[in-house]
């Protein structure tokens, strides 16, 4: 993200301090359900908080833990995982498989020190723009409370030392 | 427990060709080291006790080792759960491999993996995890996130990326680690910082649902990192949230790879 | 059995149902279970309380639990299927709603934890079936053709009767067990007038008679039933249905326990055999002595 | 060296009242890689359309990026625009600055940070793109059509009058299912069979179709274009090529007791039989439970009186495997057991039939040639009572769901017995009547106001049989609010569709999801309600949910079309989104294998030249993947990918939004 000013990293530059720091969050989201969601706000100019960054993915079965350690190793701020709800999947199954998946990996996230309050699941269908817009601005909000993600967690990347 | 019997045993299995290798404890310096018998003459080399907490099974993946199949292998319950584990994983094949299975004191001698995996489930269908692992992991679990990070972040650093816990480990048998994936590069491979947490983080969710914790990985590792802490959280996990109870079963499926329509989504908005 | 069986006999088995009394402690002991009755037991609210005051209702049975509780008992029997049904279905109400269980411990002020089960006439012989009195039915009945009637309260309540509400079948195989041939009739289930018996009489006679008839087509000896309600409707009231200028009826009406009593060899008279309206003495002779 | 055109659309007002579009193109500008970056008002209109086509060519672009609108909206027409230009249309991604940026986001420096970051992220995805090129999979143009009711006939019927091979598989001995038992039809009261018999003649006579009766599916193996299908031929011990259809044999078998199916248990059958006289193919087979040569080893007397010598003792299943483009099936419905409702004399009761026991007692054709005479003793039934939703609605010991046909086969019935008993009383209980469809709720007036039908609304509480051998129907009549008491002579039990016994196994050989009854699942319960989420095979009739004639009839035809569509290409073209294994790094765990939502990977071994096997591997068919990624996210080693969304371009686009 270019918003340079929003940046925690930015915190090693002299004018960084000048300007707020706002949360930067990356949403991981199946095409077919959260995506399409998303749409939906939109054609229903429905408006929220600009923090999100989508990553669409086919399903959520095809979201692997590597992408969420990559996100927070990028320095994002929340990671959003995102599809449809149980039994909606386009493709039958991929969301069942993504929940078991997720139910394992936040537990170790968590134990490992990213803080449950900066990964969020949710489902989202096609025909829930207001909900997407309320879970955007509701996740925004509550990482804004919970902070930039610390600079020296071990999942975040440093520059080489 | 008797020895002797092991002993005999293994000489038997040689000296009529039945394994064509086996492999078991010896002690060197003091220590109890993998001894790789082919000789019925050798076996008296054998020893067994407490301290061999080498799994065994780990060795199956190497070709070297294949070529001799059936191979023999000294295993107690939980080296026998990784066994039944790599045949549901197809690794193994029912006939590769004989077990000399030690327990408690006890020396229950020459099993097929089927035996094996009866002895299991009548014998020692409760294997719990450490105590002293499990109050840790509570205690680690009482902390706030930071200190929690900080706890991590300081064991993390420790690691040199020796790899020692993965060639320890008898389910880590990928041919290329996903460490070693460049195309594209998800795991830095520089032994500092967020490499070492992204390592040992998906090291041990890749074996969520598959640890039986026998804990030669942590034994394994030279700097000390407390790897099964993180392996017993997603064994009671896995085990809490979705029945798992690895290598009970060679007909199993994955507990990732699987699901139910009832599984617990109480934290998905 | 060794662990005592709570015994909650209720008012009907202290007065017109008292062979129902006698029979069940008879075949208590001849299957040698331990009958406790509970110490202090109150009404089961069956007669007013449970169309006057919904807290009364639940609160007098509530109480009765909480003392067998208190006193150790695991199982209580309650003979009398009114009594069931008010002791059971209070207990499945206190299961499903935690707020009534805290207020009925206010009221009553004594606590329950909900750990007592209680056990119909039905479910408690087949219990002692279960536990050997089948090999002590040395005087089966000879094939005595039966007609099992359940009425309301033996069929009826979603998780307090544990039988299909329909077409029950809980006392068919102690009937057999005890050497009766159990005929196919329609009225198993049929309303016998059980409520409307002081307000309504006339509409109980319609009720019964039908009852009453039904059997007879199919040829029944006797009616098999286990509530006392419905035994005094059948039985005490036969005359009075004759007197209107129906049947004639002339159908004994004995219980599921008497039945039992006989077939485990027990002399009719202690049974209380002797005590029914319409002449009941004639079910004991078909008592045989089962050739060993 | 990637080289990126960036084309901003403004989308008349809708983007660029927020997003400053120029500023976003500036400063993609200066991304690596990108060589040409521009806005335009209407990216998608034909000049914008050409704009990006001259600059693939002339700035020789190996990657385009639209920041437009979603790309749900406008993703083909840019593809296709790249595609006319000469670039693989998977080398075009698009940024959705519409909906997911200018209309949810007033603040206009906001917008367009936020616009600037979604280029970025795509432009760095597209610089990883593979070119991939659609999936050409052939087509076996035959279809398979599972069950020979009147839908499965008439897909049949569609398909091959549309010039395409036919293969219909019928589990009984002869076309015709439920239908060919009804007597008359709602809401014209035409005769089933005279509607029926011709058809199920064509079916058979049709040059496009093999019939294979008296024969089951039992393995389906493949995907869409090319399945392979074992049908098991049952042993009919009768040589179908040497049997004229004489009736000889079936006239003179002995064993004379058989409750005939057709006749719903009414009527007898003999052990070598035909079930009805119209069936087809018009040819006797021998029920091998009943027949007293095959069970005991002695009678032979059909072989003896068969003028052919068409009688084999000897004939043995046989298992064919065909092989087909796509499948419809079309196995029907059963009805209900009523046996579990005691009060409704728990199937015990002689003179309390269902539905179709009603069916053949009006039939002329039937066991009573068409006089309504009660099973119990063969007297004129003077009272009937039809009672409705039997099992229905019922979600406790029945099924919850309507049943939808029975109201109306019920006003059906009750004409149909006021016309052949002037004098009888014919008594409805219903608890709604749900009588939507042409001309449904006349037929139903028709029945109250002219034909007599006495309706009742409320439940039956009991059946039972009096003494004199007449039952007594309890219940409530909740209008009046009284209840009431009906003695009759017999009663019909309008029975609940469910599923056919065994339709969850069918659906499991078939990778056809079913829902908790067991009916056939929809792929979309709006859009697609023809086919199923396994690519073509698709349905017809009530095996999906309960349905009457016309509407079986009608989603035969769906299905046929669809069927036909399919053939109509000699070759079947797919995106090219599916999971490729990286057969080196597999270690064979099979965890791909389990996960796959459409059983599409396989085991594939790998042999040396000498054909010594040197591993196995995982391998995914192209044909039946869809593309979900499920596979590569629980790969360990990473060894599966996902073209399109291949973790290259994934990390790319995380990367991005460092």
């Amino acid at each position: 993200m270019t918003q340079t000013s929003t940046k925690p990293d930015a915190a090693t530059g002299a004018d960084a301090a000048a300007q707020p720091w706002s949360p930067r969050i990356v949403a991981f989201v199946c095409n077919w359900c959260t995506y399409a969601g998303a749409d939906l706000a939109g054609t229903s100019r429905l408006q929220y908080a600009p923090n999100v960054r989508i990553i669409k993915l086919p399903c959520t079965g095809r979201i692997d833990p590597l992408f969420i350690l990559k996100a927070f190793e990028q320095g994002a701020d929340a990671v959003l995982v995102s599809g449809c709800h149980p039994g909606d999947c386009h493709y039958t199954a991929g969301n069942y498989h993504a929940r078991r998946r997720w139910g394992l990996f936040r537990r170790l996230m968590e134990f490992t020190g990213i803080d449950a309050k900066r990964l969020f699941f949710s489902w989202v269908s096609a025909a829930e723009g207001q909900k997407f817009a309320d879970l955007i601005n509701a996740v925004t909000d509550e990482v804004r409370q919970a902070g930039p993600f610390d600079p020296t967690n071990p999942a975040r990347k440093r520059p080489w030392t | 427990m008797d020895l002797a019997k092991l002993r005999q045993d293994a000489a038997a299995l040689l000296a009529d060709g039945r394994a064509g290798l086996v492999i078991g404890f010896r002690e060197r310096a003091g220590a109890c080291v993998p001894a790789f018998v082919t000789d019925a003459d050798q076996a008296d080399a054998l020893v067994y006790d407490d301290t061999c907490i080498a799994n065994l099974a780990a060795y199956l993946r190497k070709p070297e080792i294949r070529q001799r199949r059936p191979v023999a292998l000294v295993a107690r319950p939980h080296v026998m759960r990784s066994l039944i584990l790599l045949k549901a994983e197809h690794q193994l094949q029912g006939d590769d491999v004989l077990v000399l299975a030690v327990g408690d004191d006890t020396y229950h001698g020459v099993l097929t993996l089927a035996e094996a995996e009866r002895l299991l489930n009548e014998t020692y269908a409760d294997l719990a995890t450490d105590a002293q692992v499990l109050a840790e992991i509570e205690r680690l679990e009482q902390m706030s996130p930071e200190e929690r990070a900080r706890f991590w972040s300081e064991q993390f650093a420790k690691c040199t990326r020796c790899y020692a816990c993965r060639a320890a480990c008898p389910m880590c048998y990928c041919e290329r680690c996903i460490v070693e994936k460049n195309v594209p590069q998800w795991i830095s491979t520089a032994a500092a910082g967020h490499g070492n947490y992204a390592w040992n983080v998906i090291r041990a969710f890749h074996l969520a649902g598959r640890c039986i914790e026998c804990g030669a990985c942590e034994a394994a590792c030279p700097q000390g990192i407390p790897l099964m802490l993180l392996n017993a959280l997603l064994a009671r996990e896995a085990r809490d949230q979705f029945d798992a109870r690895p290598g009970y079963d060679a007909e199993a499926e994955p507990v990732v790879g699987s699901w139910n329509k009832d599984d617990d989504e109480g934290f998905i908005r | 059995m060794t662990t005592p069986i709570g015994y909650y006999p209720g008012c009907s088995l202290h007065g017109t149902g008292r062979e129902l009394d006698q029979s069940i402690r008879a075949l208590a002991e001849v299957a040698g279970v331990d009958l406790r009755e509970i110490k202090d037991w109150n009404c089961c609210g069956a007669t007013a309380a449970h169309s006057l005051n919904h807290d009364l209702a639940v609160a007098l049975p509530y109480r009765t639990l909480a003392l067998a509780e208190d006193q150790g008992l695991a199982e209580v029997l309650a003979p009398c299927a009114a009594c069931f049904s008010r002791l059971k279905g209070t207990a499945v109400r206190l299961a499903r709603d935690p707020k009534l269980a805290q207020k009925m411990t206010e009221i009553t002020e004594r606590p329950y934890r909900g750990t007592v089960r209680i056990l119909s006439i039905i479910e408690f012989i087949n219990r002692l079936l279960d536990a050997g009195l089948e090999a002590k039915l040395t005087h089966p009945l000879g094939g005595l053709k039966v007609a099992p009637y359940y009425g309301c309260l033996l069929a009826r309540g979603e998780d307090i009767v544990d039988d299909d509400p329909e077409q029950p079948s809980g006392m068919e195989r102690a009937l057999v067990a005890a050497g009766c041939e159990v005929v196919p009739w329609n009225f198993a289930v049929e309303c016998c007038g059980g409520g409307l018996s002081m307000s309504k009489t006339e509409a109980v006679l319609d009720l019964s008679d039908a009852i009453l008839s039904d059997a007879e087509d199919a040829q029944a000896d006797a009616i098999v039933t286990g509530c006392p309600m419905c035994h005094s409707n059948l039985d005490m009231r036969q005359r009075t249905i004759n007197a209107a200028g129906r049947g004639p009826h002339d159908l004994p009406v004995v219980y599921l326990s008497e039945i039992l009593g006989l077939a485990a060899g027990i002399e009719p008279e202690r049974l209380g055999l002797d005590r029914h309206f319409v002449d009941a003495m004639r079910v004991a002779e078909r008592m045989t002595e089962r050739s060993a | 060296m990637a080289r990126v055109g960036v084309f901003i659309c403004h989308c008349g007002e809708n983007i660029g009242r927020t997003v400053d579009c120029a500023a976003v193109a500036k400063a993609a500008e200066a991304f690596p890689g990108v060589v040409k970056s521009v806005d335009y008002k209407y990216m998608c209109s034909d000049p914008g359309q050409q704009m990006i086509k001259d600059a693939i060519r002339d700035e020789r672009l190996t990657g385009v990026v639209v920041g437009a609108c979603s790309p749900r909206m406008h993703e083909p027409t840019f593809r296709r625009a790249a595609f006319e230009a000469g670039l693989n249309p998977y080398l075009l991604e698009m940024a959705n600055l519409r909906e997911h940026c200018s209309w949810v986001h007033e603040d206009r420096p906001v917008a367009t940070e936020k616009a600037i970051d979604l280029m970025r992220v795509m432009v760095e995805k597209v610089k990883k793109n593979a070119e991939l090129r659609p999936i050409r999979v052939p087509v076996e143009p035959t279809a398979l059509v599972i069950g020979g009711g009147i839908a499965g006939i008439q897909a049949a019927l569609d398909i091959a009058g549309g010039g395409k091979k036919v293969i219909l598989v019928e589990r009984s001995p002869s076309l015709g299912g439920h239908m060919a038992r009804l007597s008359e039809t709602f809401p014209t009261l035409d005769c089933s069979q005279c509607i029926l018999t011709p058809r199920m003649v064509e079916a058979a006579n049709h040059p496009n179709i093999t019939l294979m009766t008296y024969s089951e599916v039992t393995k389906v193996d493949g995907f869409i274009g090319n399945f392979e299908v074992t049908v098991r031929q049952k042993a009919r011990y009768v040589d179908p090529e040497k049997c004229t259809g004489c009736g000889a044999c079936f006239e003179k078998c002995p064993a004379k007791k058989i409750p005939s199916e057709f006749d719903a248990a009414l009527g007898n059958r003999t052990a070598i039989y035909r079930p009805f006289p119209q069936a087809v193919p018009n040819k006797p087979v021998i029920d091998a439970e009943h027949c007293i040569m095959l069970t005991k080893g002695k009678c032979g007397i059909c072989a003896k009186v068969c003028p052919t010598g068409a009688i084999k003792y000897d004939d043995k299943d046989r298992e064919v495997i065909v092989k087909v483009g796509a499948i419809v099936v079309a196995t029907g419905f059963e009805l209900w057991d009523h046996s579990a409702y005691g009060e409704y004399g728990a199937g015990r009761l002689e003179d309390v039939i269902n539905g179709f026991q009603f069916e053949r007692l009006a039939s002329a054709s039937g066991p009573t040639t068409g006089e309504i005479r009660r099973p119990s003793d063969g007297r004129i039934a003077e009272s009937v009572v039809f009672i409705q939703c039997c099992g229905s609605r019922d979600p406790k010991r029945g099924v919850p769901y309507c049943s939808k046909i029975c109201c109306m086969y019920t006003a059906k019935h009750a004409i149909l017995y006021r016309h052949k008993v002037h004098h009888g009383r014919a008594v409805v209980f219903y608890m709604d009547v749900r009588a939507g469809g042409k001309g449904y709720d006349e037929f139903v007036r028709r029945a109250i106001e002219t034909e007599g039908a006495e309706y009742i609304r409320g439940r039956v509480s009991r059946i039972y049989r009096r003494k004199d051998g007449r039952l007594v129907v309890k219940g409530a009549d909740t209008l009046a609010g009284r209840p009431v008491e009906i003695v009759a002579d017999m009663v019909v039990l309008a029975d609940a569709i469910v599923p056919q016994p065994g339709a969850s196994r069918l659906a499991q050989m078939l990778g056809v999801s079913y829902d908790e009854y067991g009916f056939y699942s929809e792929a979309h319960p709006k859009l697609r309600p023809v086919e199923t989420a396994k690519a073509g095979v698709f349905l017809a009739g009530a095996c999906q949910a309960p349905k009457d004639i016309p509407e079986s009839v009608a989603q035969a035809s769906a299905a046929a079309a669809k069927v036909l569509g399919l053939f109509s290409q000699p070759e079947l073209e797919r995106e090219p989104i599916v999971a490729k294994v990286n057969e080196v790094t597999c270690v064979h765990c099979r965890a791909c294998i389990q996960a796959c939502p459409y059983g599409a990977i396989e085991d594939k071994e790998i042999k040396d030249s000498k054909g010594n096997l040197i591993r196995t591997v995982a391998c995914v068919n192209e044909g039946e993947c869809q593309g979900c990624g499920t596979c590569v996210a629980v790969c360990r080693s990473g060894s599966i990918d996902l073209d399109g969304f291949t973790d290259e371009e994934v990390l790319a686009e995380i990367a991005a939004l460092e």
